[in-house]
């Protein structure tokens, strides 16, 4: 078993012919994803690699090849409309890489994915990935292994940095996830903590948080009250000064509130391990095994 | 993106919102000229985008134009928090009854636009926040339905007793509410909403904050902004496609990603340094980036070492390699750089860095207290 | 039993300062109906007649004195607002008697009171009566008398001359609803049906309908299926030109659907008992019980 | 209420949606100088509420500015289905590549904008939907979200094979859709949308109806009512605030409430008689409408009875009463009238009537059989 993802996933990627979409398409069927179908507007009827069948809709994708996931790689501007199609279209678990859409988009995605009971991951995240079963979206396959530690993070690059350390000591994953660095998003760190609680192959679950907002608060009282496996976390952006936008659309400290040390303190007085830098996610990992 | 109140206002008046007249100046002639038009006493405003204008000095009462004119004389080149003021606002001293606040700002928790109001309004609402969170009435709209009339109006019950006074605001919250997603805002407020002696509601100062990621479909909105208002390196850095913020420090930090590049800056300050600066160069890995980046990094006088903190998996670590190498041929470095790549292509990036002269670090705790060594003792 | 309200009916009259409002407050009120409440914007504070408090908002009525239901007798152009307050509030039954509401705000009102799970008996409607338990809306109390068949109309007047019909022949009513005679309504008459069928003290039901729509056709579908109760069946406007909107905005013949011959026939096929007039109710229902 | 064509096309433009150029005329004169302006060939059509106005010839194509002034001369003044036109069209005689159909109608079964969308377009949608069901394309619109992008997207898909063609007749959808809240239309057509020789997709013949329940909200659109276009009784009875529509029967009704006027005209027909009209006089009982009510249908050269079948709710019988003394005072009643009042204030009613010199009976039917039968006899 795995998280949100697993042998069974059947993809489409909708963006497929574009410059990202191609790229990450010909990476995830590499590493074993069931890409099923893309979709192109008005490239229907193509195919893609002489592979991937390329579809006008995403409801004609679906009809023809029983994808039960989708991957979105569209420019920010269609981003949301990609969102509300994939939904629309019964998939199950959506995944948005695309940055940089408007945050107002997202107030009227987000309730129209929750009524069609879908699962939205991101936008702006690198995906997820179950080492050896299957990838939805970019995160570097080669970095990873499989194993029984859970991964889930706001962040990208850093997520593979500790996945990089995790792996090469010797600690596989059952899954990593990126939720994603904007302010509001689809699967937060609570519905990956209570999926890896859930997951018999998951022994314990690093987090990787940032500063801004209260996301990392709100997971540490659920981490109390309802995860019984080992969590160990690190917040990016002890350094980051007030108001100002550290890159990631939500990585804003507004105020005093959404501070690294406020979040890092939430953390500590749940019971989860505090990583100071990135390198210590092993020795504290090995500690609460 | 900041807008300035001037700006602010006419959003809101082009949403039906009512705003006084009042105009904006670029010169003490302009500014007279303005308060001529207006006549009566009028307020004259440094349009800047920096909290704390009034205690700066940057807002004075004008009796007559020749006042106006001299105010402006006075403000205009004045330096708010590090910030030059070119432009002022011209608008008539209106006389206030009451002032109540209204804001709309997007609720990571609820998901939602958020409306605040307050009938604390003319100060900060941090403040009335902090001190007296009961006198701040929240509701979160649901955007499937919008603002209704009757939520508006509740809320405009609780700020005017007089239910035509009430309707008046709720309208105006309204409009605000239609205004955010009409311009693309993260914030929408305006503070205060007053009343005149006369009774009437009117939106008295505001400020708009536009979501960055919607100016692209909001030309007209991406037009107005003031790159004055900006240091000069996050300018370049925009224009250059990097998200770039300048800090105190000495050691220049170009990473690849913002979570990444926070917890570099976070390692150099473990390891006793102090970041010169947040720098992301992105997911895609163009060489030109890596120049444009090292070229920002290099005019800040404070940095006395740069570091590279590269972990390459859409990012082609030989890319970097190839831009720092153009870079170091095209200026030079004056001070020492400390590279540390790992991932995608990084058999190929070191060659190419050892071949230039230069050597590459594969540990990032490794690297990062080789560079704040370096940027002590430079 | 009763259908949809009886003596627990706690109700706050939203417009009670108005002109229909408050002559229709004094009429329930002296029919025994609990009106606890009423609300006007800029009114809260006043008493209505000595008894009923007045509110500037159906959330502070509802607070105050547990109203459970609504009737709404404020003017069109905010009528839709009054639903959406009354909805807002939390309460369970809204009667909006309020006619000229437009089409598209009903749009929009309809989702929202449904997500809420709360039932809106209109628009353009008459109310709905118990009769000597409780009356909400405009339906004359006087020609009603307590008793065990079922009324359900989309009309006013003509549900009137039905009824009386039935008193003044010793049927009895459990419940009268007019349901409203706009194309966009709350509650249909299978909403009705159904509610009739559950109900222990009904043993038969009367349902007046009209040209337009498909409704009725509906309607017998379920009589059909789901009624075991009698049901007698008028249609009115057998003699109404196509394409004109006889008064009601339901009330409008489209091509060749909607007209009265194929509403009568689909009741005939349903063993609905159809009458020819309406002195034709209480022959048919002697026949059926 | 319905709008001419020229009047339909005008919101479609302002709403963005392309919409070839032309204009309405009232005269030969200004048709000429239209199709000067426009040049080339042009269309000549009438503006009038009825349909087949092509086959009634109120529809010319004209090579010239004076091929259009003679046509537009032919046919103002014309009758169509007993309408007279008084305006005409001019607009380019435009080459068509290809014809489709998008209409967007409130659905009654989903209680949604249904858009309905058809690639066989340019004919009467009803005659599409009996013929060949599966031509036609519907969606039944939520709401909260308005058309989405996808799905206007989707449906364009299903007209166009061209992707370029398919997003413009999107766009053209979404913006059909927001004209609909826009102006408050329970109806709005595009037949045809065509696509031109060079492969643009532009709405050639537009169809608006407006919910008459907006026209309070939309005093810009109610302006644009053309009372013309309806038979006088009609106009004078919506003044006077009643519901009336003319028929071609000798019993007219005057009833309370539209249900029971329906059930009153289908009874004088039960009865072997005809209905010379539905009038709903409303719920609350002004005596003066009663009094208008009389005056539009003592108008009627074939009225031969009257009818009042008056239940009385809200509606007081007395108010009835002295509407209907009242009326005959002021003016004859050249036919005989017969009254049926029960309800509230019913006896004072019948005193009232009683005094003036015309009874009442209780019973709707013994009512409507004597009036069929004087309506026969006189």
């Amino acid at each position: 078993m795995s998280v949100f993802i697993d042998g069974e996933t059947r993809l489409v990627v909708q963006g497929i012919t574009g410059r990202d979409g191609s790229f990450h398409s010909r990476q995830m069927i590499a590493y074993g994803t069931k890409v099923v179908a893309g979709v192109t507007p008005g490239k229907g009827g193509q195919v893609f690699d002489g592979v991937v069948p390329v579809f006008d809709t995403v409801a004609d994708a679906v009809r023809e090849t029983r994808a039960n996931t989708s991957v979105i790689y569209v420019p920010a501007a269609v981003a949301a409309s990609a969102i509300f199609e994939a939904a629309d279209a019964g998939l199950r678990l959506i995944v948005c890489i695309t940055e940089g859409i408007p945050v107002l988009d997202m107030t009227r995605v987000l309730p129209y994915v929750q009524e069609r009971g879908a699962r939205l991951i991101g936008p702006n995240c690198p995906g997820l990935i179950s080492p050896a079963r299957s990838k939805v979206g970019i995160i570097p396959g080669n970095i990873c292994q499989p194993g029984r530690t859970g991964v889930v993070s706001r962040s990208g690059t850093l997520t593979y940095e500790i996945v990089h350390q995790l792996s090469t000591h010797g600690f596989g994953q059952s899954t990593c996830i990126g939720i994603g660095g904007d302010p509001l998003i689809g699967t937060n760190f609570i519905h990956c903590l209570s999926a890896f609680q859930a997951d018999a192959e998951t022994d314990a679950v690093v987090m990787i948080g940032e500063i801004g907002g209260t996301d990392e608060q709100q997971a540490a009282d659920y981490v109390r009250q309802a995860v019984t496996k080992p969590v160990v976390g690190f917040i990016a952006g002890q350094t980051a000064p007030p108001g100002r936008r550290m890159g990631h659309a939500g990585a804003i400290i507004s105020g005093s509130s959404g501070t690294a040390a406020e979040k890092m303190a939430a953390f500590a007085r749940a019971g989860i391990a505090v990583m100071k830098r990135p390198a210590d996610v092993v020795p504290l990992l090995r500690e609460r095994l | 993106m900041n807008l300035h109140e001037y700006q602010a206002r006419d959003i809101l008046r082009r949403q039906g919102i009512p705003v006084p007249p009042g105009d904006v100046a670029e010169t003490p002639e302009q500014a007279r000229a303005i308060a001529e038009r207006l006549g009566g006493g009028v307020v004259v405003k440094a349009q800047v985008h920096a909290g704390g204008r009034g205690k700066a000095g940057g807002v004075k009462l004008a009796r007559n134009p020749a006042e106006a004119a001299a105010h402006a004389a006075a403000i205009l080149g004045m330096t708010i928090k590090g910030l030059t003021v070119r432009k002022v606002l011209v608008a008539p001293a209106a006389e206030i009854a009451s002032e109540s606040y209204v804001g709309i700002l997007v609720d990571r928790a609820s998901q939602r636009p958020v409306l605040m109001v307050s009938a604390a309004g003319g100060i900060d609402i941090e403040e009335v926040a902090a001190q007296a969170p009961e006198r701040i009435h929240r509701l979160a709209v649901d955007p499937r339905y919008g603002l209704l009339r009757h939520q508006a109006l509740g809320l405009g019950l609780k700020l005017y007793r007089d239910v035509g006074q009430a309707r008046a605001a709720a309208d105006i919250m309204q409009r605000l509410y239609a205004a955010v997603y009409a311009v693309g805002a993260s914030l929408a407020e305006i503070n205060p909403l007053a009343t005149t002696p006369a009774g009437a509601v009117t939106a008295l100062d505001a400020k708009v904050v536009i979501d960055d990621n919607e100016l692209e479909r909001h030309p007209e909105i991406a037009a107005l902004r003031d790159s004055g208002g900006e240091a000069p390196s996050e300018v370049a850095a925009r224009e250059a496609g990097l998200t770039f913020i300048k800090l105190e420090g000495s050691v220049g930090c170009c990473v690849n990603g913002a979570g990444l590049a926070m917890a570099t800056m976070d390692l150099v300050k473990f390891y006793g340094g102090e970041p010169a600066n947040f720098l992301d160069i992105g997911g895609s890995s163009n060489p030109q980036k890596v120049v444009d980046a090292l070229k920002i990094i290099t005019a800040d006088p404070g940095v006395r070492a740069i570091l590279f903190n590269i972990f390459g998996g859409i990012t082609r670590c030989d890319d970097v390699a190839n831009g720092i190498v153009q870079a170091t041929r095209q200026f030079p470095l004056r001070v020492p750089l400390v590279i540390r790549l790992t991932g995608t292509n990084e058999a190929l990036a070191v060659q190419i860095l050892t071949q230039a002269g230069f050597s590459a670090l594969t540990d990032m705790d490794e690297a990062v207290q080789r560079a704040v060594a370096q940027a002590r003792t430079a």
